[in-house]
């Protein structure tokens, strides 16, 4: 039998070669020269028929166990629910198996959804526009510093020490590349938040481009956004915050308390965890900084009839028309993604959004305060927090990532990861989707357990 | 800047499904217009009910959360019925064209056909629910997939070992040129500064030179639409860290100078860099590696079947030769060969850093291995083969309606020019690419590469069919007549499709970027 | 008697969309024909290709199966690729009015949102891969689905045991006679050889009757739309084994009567029986059993929101009372009250036998299940609430321009008549349904129940929104406007839709029940 | 918080009763006796939220453990791979939340998808036309007899006793109604088919309408049908064969063979095995007899503009017209069942049908040897078997259904289920996805298990 991804037959190879006018398939390589032909099969495995491929990968998938169990996991992605319309919706072959839009007249409801996305986007972070997603949070927020330098017309980049570390290690990667010096402040280890006397010490001098803020931050803390604010401001650098979305639903909106850029991930609006992605990152700006924005942006017209549609516009920022002068790099982006991070935000609506948000609080809260009660664990920080919080333990020999998992929970990740002063220190995120049963099941398990 | 997006009122006789098209009363023949956005199904207090009663204790909120840190206004989102929720999205999932609907020959996109069984396994709850940071005992499956799909990248591109970050093409080619930068750093020659790319390339390769910190400089094509060996000499210095190639190149030409060009930049000290864009024409006939590149990255999402979503998510794992392993960007995954367990591996004291956070796409990692695994090396080749008997097959039976700029075998896709109506009938290739939508088929690339004036780029893909094929010849020699016999039938296309020809100078000038609700500001 | 269905040839420029709308050339727009029929794409020797090699030793076929057993030639299923398989189901789809697409007021069909939720669970391989005859003990969780569902349903109706076996609502009632006729033999009244039917009924009534081999008697409706009294009274015998009637009635009114009907029954020594095909307007309102009724079924794909899927599947379990319950087909689900297991009892040797294979469908059981838990208590009230309020509004508003022949309180559904349209202009109940489809609103339910001329039974369920019925009625009224002003334009109708009024005459007289390749006999 | 398949807000309601004119939804309810209301709450467990209503049919599948087992259980449904093309497509909302296609001019879909069933079905049994599915094999059987009697002007019908028990019980069910008799054909014993002398003396007399085959039978023998269907023509009754589709690939068109009607069930052509439902019947006939078929047929024909299109016809057969005279009752029937069936059947086309054929064939052939050189172990039956066969195992004390459950394998049903005298008689279906891993790893169960 024949590859069911190709329609061939042999028949039809041989009427297309007839019309070509040529007698072998050979002739269409003859322009590669002998010595960079392969000369052997590729040494991969056998092809797999349909079934034997399922198969295949329902073992591969079977042998993640981390997956059925239950996740107490953070750090940036999150077991948050995924109403059934949102793959349903976003999983329709329309949608998916299409390109970017270029071609509006029958590209409408992927140009429609988008334009639906950058309002959203806009009206959660409060600000005036937003393009049509990132790759995730962390190149959105590294952009977003890009964007800062070049509007700014500053060169020094000052990162908070609460912002995700992996976030920070890609601003890293990205500033080496355009030689950007990059400024980290402090944490405040009691607090876990800034430091602001370091903030204020790195904000010394007229060179600083922006700060980047994340709100909540990587341990979950609440930072005193208005009064970093405020001292961002008084030095004439751009405030960029990265934020959770699903937090927006109960805090105020970075645009207003004075964030010229809002960035973030996407994945807790309706997207599978997936073992980190595919994600989206969003990325909202002030109006008057629109065309320094990296990204796709789809704009409203209308057409010959003056009907109204939508394209993709201000192209001009982009790399197939300004070439090595374009905001970004950037060519394809997540669209599908925020696709479905769009039909999640319809499905929510205000009430449901802010609700998602009130759960992870409320039982976030519960679950560090029962923790907080069990003989030698401790709650690191002071600062107020959303859905997420860091914890240790100092009862000897005792693991806790180690017993939660015999019980079926997954904590963590252990902030020794980026942090070697840290090590044993846990995050704990809290989404609406644990049960009170199984906050309670992990208090009990760090209760008895020895 | 911005403004407010324009909403059409309904009252009771203005109906509502023609909403955003501004009618006033329908039509006679009532043809539902366009759909509208999802906030003007919007009606305070409606929908977002699926939520559960909190099972802990509530406290004030205002306890936990300091008081100016909250909230004043709610975002402005859609609150819309669940039915209205899923007919608003699959009426305008029915304004797309896709693979899944019609032909979709766009040069340089690969637009397969993307197999639903990729779909299935990628949703499999074993691989979707599976958070970043659990321990690697606990997804020894999702590590040995990207293991064993790395392994095979790197077969088919000739490569040592290969990253799998890299979320896209031009991401891809960023963490390219920033392992090319690190492997001169490391040499003590970070001083070179310039990378070469020749002017038929993609948009995102000066691009991406640019935000890596590099000078551009461009190399001008040969008349076979090759890399001009000459002006290649004439750019080559001690300052070039790079060329930046796709080969076959944007024009579906295979550069047959591809070794002589490598030795050359090899020997000015350079590194090779092959965007993988056009792979589809090589899968196990010719390697990069082989080829001379040193850096190869692959986009996931155009040879490997993973659907592009309506603009991504894609995948652009990034393979190099042995002496650029160390600065690939932490982690890779590993097996321990005493146990067989397979571990992320963070220790990488050289590498250029992070380029996203966590691994890469994961699930689009899955669809490309079944793929992959699906075709097997000759089912890889057959794809390659039959894209470029696909591509010639077109090519032959075009050439006799619109000029070919380059006369030769074409690899996976080629270029025609619509020079030759224009000429004639002032009909441009945007002309064409919109007559097309007429009869339900997705134009090629137009206007690029660059180099080609009314340039139509045609990539049929292997998985079109001979009839398929046969239809859009008959299609294009049919749009080339009307251009002839009826040519404002061709300017004034498209004619059928939800709207038609849109102001996109318009959107430009005036930008109205989201939607407000009427009457605001 | 069948005839070859005609084939569109198409030549190079007589262009494949248009297959089946025989066009020989397209038309200067260019408007995509119909899509043509899978049989269309088919090539010898393509797809297909799915399948692993054998893994085991291989014999002779010959040498397992007598030769002449053996197929002789080969079944002319389509050979067609993968790609074009899904283009050409998808593009079906897209040809569907479905409630996904928009409003579908269909009568008597209850066609309501049906919850993506629903689908999400019924595909969990926990329950899609259980083969039926599984041991009890490796199947807790679907046994206790069905336990759960089955008291749920007599719950809400009224009943003691249900049987969860029928396919669907004719499937329900044939059930339900068999088990009437089942209780009367037990107590040696088998000579019980009629059933009585309102005029108003549903057919599946009196053709389920025949089929249990009753006698059908048919009873007319007095002026307010219910079961005439007097009428009843002169058909009741003692020949009666059972009167079926729905209630709400097929006029979607409640008949008033219904405890008065039941006495006279039950005192003729008759049972009854409720059609619960209009159920959506009485959840936790007033349950059949309180009214009367003695035998019960539920359309599940109506009233407890499964998908229709085009003509099914559906489900229709079937309660009864105490005095019935004996005869209820096995195997039922029991709880162990001791071990607290749920397991199938097959030894029922009162039972009427078996209605169908193994246990019902299930997967429909799993959706009906998970909106009965979904809504609660109140959920399902509001339900029935808002269901009934939504008809009532579009009622009064549309009694303005189409006759309201019974003007009273509807419940979930009323019929109106297009006879004064009729009258005065000559346009037909049929040619409203077809102008609605126009303006993308699936019609009524037209000419049922055959008691009312020109019917139009209008169903709005309460899943639509205030504005979605607003809508309707604006383009109702506008109909009925054109109707005057326009006739022609009404009778025409439709003049949007992927194909215009069908012969449905010619259809009849010279039947094409199959495809056949072109040149065949 | 609303509920989320209801639109209404309470303005809305407030808006709406104005309208009608009433000031409490009480008033809608007034022709309501008293006396018939339900004064209390439904006696339900409250509503639960999308998440929580996940979570529990989460864990209501979990509680089915067989449902990951490997299946070699048979009987009438089997565990057959589904092509993924085929939920996908089946699945699209427009397919799935259509209603019987009544108004032709929007259902072309469903329509076109019905006359390829039809004639795909056609194609398969050898015979003219075919409907657009019954519920399931079993009634299908049954309508046939009932079709049958009318064609055939005679009322007896005789069944032979290798036909699935539970066919054989719903036919009994649906005679008694009709007061039909029906007559029962003993099995061979050493066989596994039809005792031909028996069946002689059940065809004597001139009443009998039409004899039921079920081809391969329910022990998974296959039947002389050639040798049958000679018999009862030479009786002048009809000849109604009930098939497993996939056999098709591989036995001959039972059209081909005199058959007059051929029913099935259409589990095995890509539907998921979902604890007995749906599946879907399919119902062909001879063109002559068309108009005496149950259930829905589409047909062919041409719109005002003369382009092809589909609508239902030959109406008058059914209940919605014919009411008591109707052909069947059947309105409602299993048309979403049935364009999956009509997917996997373009999905694997007559080479692919026929591939999966031969696997099962060949598959469990290889089992069957393998268990038959066990000790202890035998073939039940000695005529040729498709992918089912009956065993049995001797050794005292050894249940082998239990071992092989241990070992994670299901075998059966036991045939004690409906015949006494044969408890302990196991069916074993062999389809292609069985493994020889999984047929050697039953086989080693057997062999060393005690
Ligand atoms: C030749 C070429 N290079 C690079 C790219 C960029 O890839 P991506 O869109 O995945 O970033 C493209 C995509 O269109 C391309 O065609
Ligand atoms: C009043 C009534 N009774 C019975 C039925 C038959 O139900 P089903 O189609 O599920 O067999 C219907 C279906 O339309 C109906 O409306």
């Amino acid at each position: 039998m024949g590859i069911s991804y190709i329609p061939h037959t042999d028949a039809d190879r041989r009427a297309m070669m007839a019309a070509i006018g040529i007698s072998s398939i050979d002739e269409l390589f003859a322009d590669i020269p002998e010595e960079v032909r392969l000369r052997r099969p590729l040494r991969l495995p056998p092809a797999l028929s349909e079934p034997e491929l399922v198969a295949h990968l329902e073992e591969l998938a079977a042998a993640n166990p981390a997956s059925g169990m239950v996740c107490f996991l953070g750090g940036g992605v999150y077991d948050h629910f995924i109403p059934s319309v949102v793959p349903y919706l976003a999983g329709r072959g329309e949608f998916a198996t299409a390109y970017t839009p270029y071609q509006p007249e029958v590209s409408q409801g992927t140009l429609r959804a988008i334009f639906e996305f950058q309002t959203m986007i806009a009206e959660l972070t409060g600000l005036d526009v937003a393009n049509a997603s990132m790759y995730d949070g962390a190149t959105a927020l590294t952009e977003a510093a890009l964007m800062a330098v070049n509007v700014a017309r500053r060169e020094r980049v000052v990162v908070l020490g609460t912002v995700h570390p992996e976030y920070r290690q890609v601003l890293a990667t990205y500033a080496e590349g355009q030689r950007l010096p990059v400024t980290t402040v402090a944490v405040d280890g009691r607090l876990g938040t800034t430091d602001m006397a370091d903030l204020e010490r790195a904000l010394e001098g007229e060179d600083v481009a922006c700060v980047l803020v994340q709100q909540p931050n990587f341990y979950g803390c609440l930072e005193p956004v208005h009064e970093i604010a405020a001292r961002v401001k008084a030095r004439g650098a751009l405030l960029v915050v990265s934020t959770d979305p699903i937090s927006l639903g109960l805090l105020e909106a970075p645009g207003r308390y004075g964030a010229d850029i809002v960035v973030g991930d996407g994945q807790a609006l309706g997207l599978p965890m997936a073992f980190g992605g595919p994600h989206f990152g969003f990325f909202a700006c002030r109006a008057e900084h629109v065309r320094r924005m990296p990204g796709r942006i789809v704009g409203q017209t209308v057409d010959r009839e003056g009907r109204t549609g939508y394209v993709l516009t201000l192209q001009t920022r982009e790399q197939h028309i300004r070439r090595d002068r374009a905001t970004s790099n950037i060519c394809t982006n997540h669209s599908l993604m925020a696709l479905a991070g769009t039909v999640y935000l319809a499905a929510l609506g205000p009430r449901g959004l802010r609700r998602v948000a009130e759960l992870c609080l409320q039982k976030a809260h519960y679950l560090a305060e029962r923790i907080a009660g069990l003989p030698g664990f401790d709650l690191v920080f002071e600062a107020p927090f959303f859905k997420e919080f860091v914890i240790r333990c100092d009862r000897p020999g005792f693991d806790p990532a180690a017993v939660a998992r015999e019980a079926g929970y997954l904590v963590g990740p252990d902030l020794g990861r980026w942090e070697a002063g840290r090590r044993g220190q846990l995050l704990v995120a809290v989404t609406e989707q644990r049960t009170r049963r199984e906050l309670d099941g992990l208090v009990a398990a760090w209760g008895v357990a020895r | 800047m911005t403004d407010t997006a324009n909403r059409s009122t309904s009252g009771p006789g203005g109906l509502h499904t023609g909403g955003s098209g501004g009618h006033a009363a329908l039509p006679a023949a009532a043809e539902p217009g366009p759909e509208p956005l999802i906030f003007e199904y919007s009606r305070p207090g409606r929908g977002g009910a699926w939520l559960p009663e909190p099972d802990v204790p509530v406290r004030p909120v205002e306890d936990l959360v300091p008081r100016e840190l909250l909230r004043r206004e709610p975002p402005a989102l859609p609150e819309v019925a669940e039915v209205d929720l899923v007919r608003h999205y699959t009426r305008l999932s029915q304004m797309n064209h896709a693979v899944d609907t019609g032909f979709y020959p766009l040069g340089s996109c690969t637009m397969k056909y993307n197999p639903k069984v990729n779909e299935r396994v990628a949703e499999l709850p074993g691989f979707s629910r599976l958070h970043p940071y659990v321990p690697d005992e606990l997804a020894q499956g999702a590590l040995r997939l990207m293991y064993d799909l790395e392994r095979a990248l790197c077969e088919i591109g000739g490569m040592a070992r290969a990253t799998l970050q890299p979320a896209a093409g031009a991401h891809g080619e960023l963490t390219g040129i920033l392992l090319i930068r690190a492997y001169h750093e490391s040499r003590g020659e970070g001083h070179r500064h310039k990378v070469i790319v020749p002017d038929s390339a993609h948009g995102t390769n000066p691009a991406t030179a640019a935000m890596a910190g590099y000078k551009v400089v461009e190399v001008a094509s040969d008349e076979r639409g090759g890399v001009d060996l000459a002006e290649l000499e004439r750019v080559l210095d001690e300052d070039v860290a790079a060329l930046m190639l796709t080969n076959p190149n944007t024009l579906g030409l295979f550069d047959e100078n591809i070794h002589r060009i490598a030795e050359m930049v090899h020997e000015a000290g350079g590194l090779l860099y092959y965007d993988g864009a056009n792979a589809n024409a090589i899968l196990g006939i010719s390697r990069p590696g082989d080829m001379g590149f040193d850096v190869v990255h692959f986009n996931l999402h155009k040879t490997f079947s993973t659907p592009h979503g309506g603009g991504g998510p894609g995948s652009g794992p990034v393979g190099v030769t042995e002496k650029l392993v160390p600065f690939l960007p932490a982690p890779l995954v590993e097996r321990d060969p005493e146990t067989g367990r397979y571990y992320l591996d963070e220790n990488r004291p050289q590498a250029i850093g992070r380029m996203r956070s966590f691994y890469g796409n994961f699930a689009i990692l899955v669809r490309a291995y079944a793929y992959i695994r699906a075709l097997g090396p000759e089912g890889l080749r057959q794809v390659s083969e039959d894209a470029v008997l696909n591509a010639n097959y077109v090519m032959r039976q075009l050439a006799e309606y619109f000029r070919l700029p380059y006369d030769r075998v074409c690899k996976h896709e080629f270029v025609l020019s619509a020079s030759n109506l224009r000429e004639r009938t002032g009909v441009r290739a945007l002309d064409v690419a919109k007559r097309l939508l007429d009869f339900g088929i997705h134009p090629p690339t137009i206007y690029f590469p660059l180099i080609v004036e009314e340039a139509l780029m045609i990539e049929p893909t292997e998985t079109e069919s001979k009839e398929t094929l046969d239809r859009f010849v008959a299609v294009m020699k049919r749009i080339a007549e009307e251009a002839e016999r009826e040519p404002d039938l061709v300017k004034e296309a498209p004619h059928t499709t939800p709207v038609r020809r849109l102001d996109e100078a318009l959107a430009a000038r005036r930008p109205v970027l989201r939607w407000r609700p009427e009457g605001a500001a």
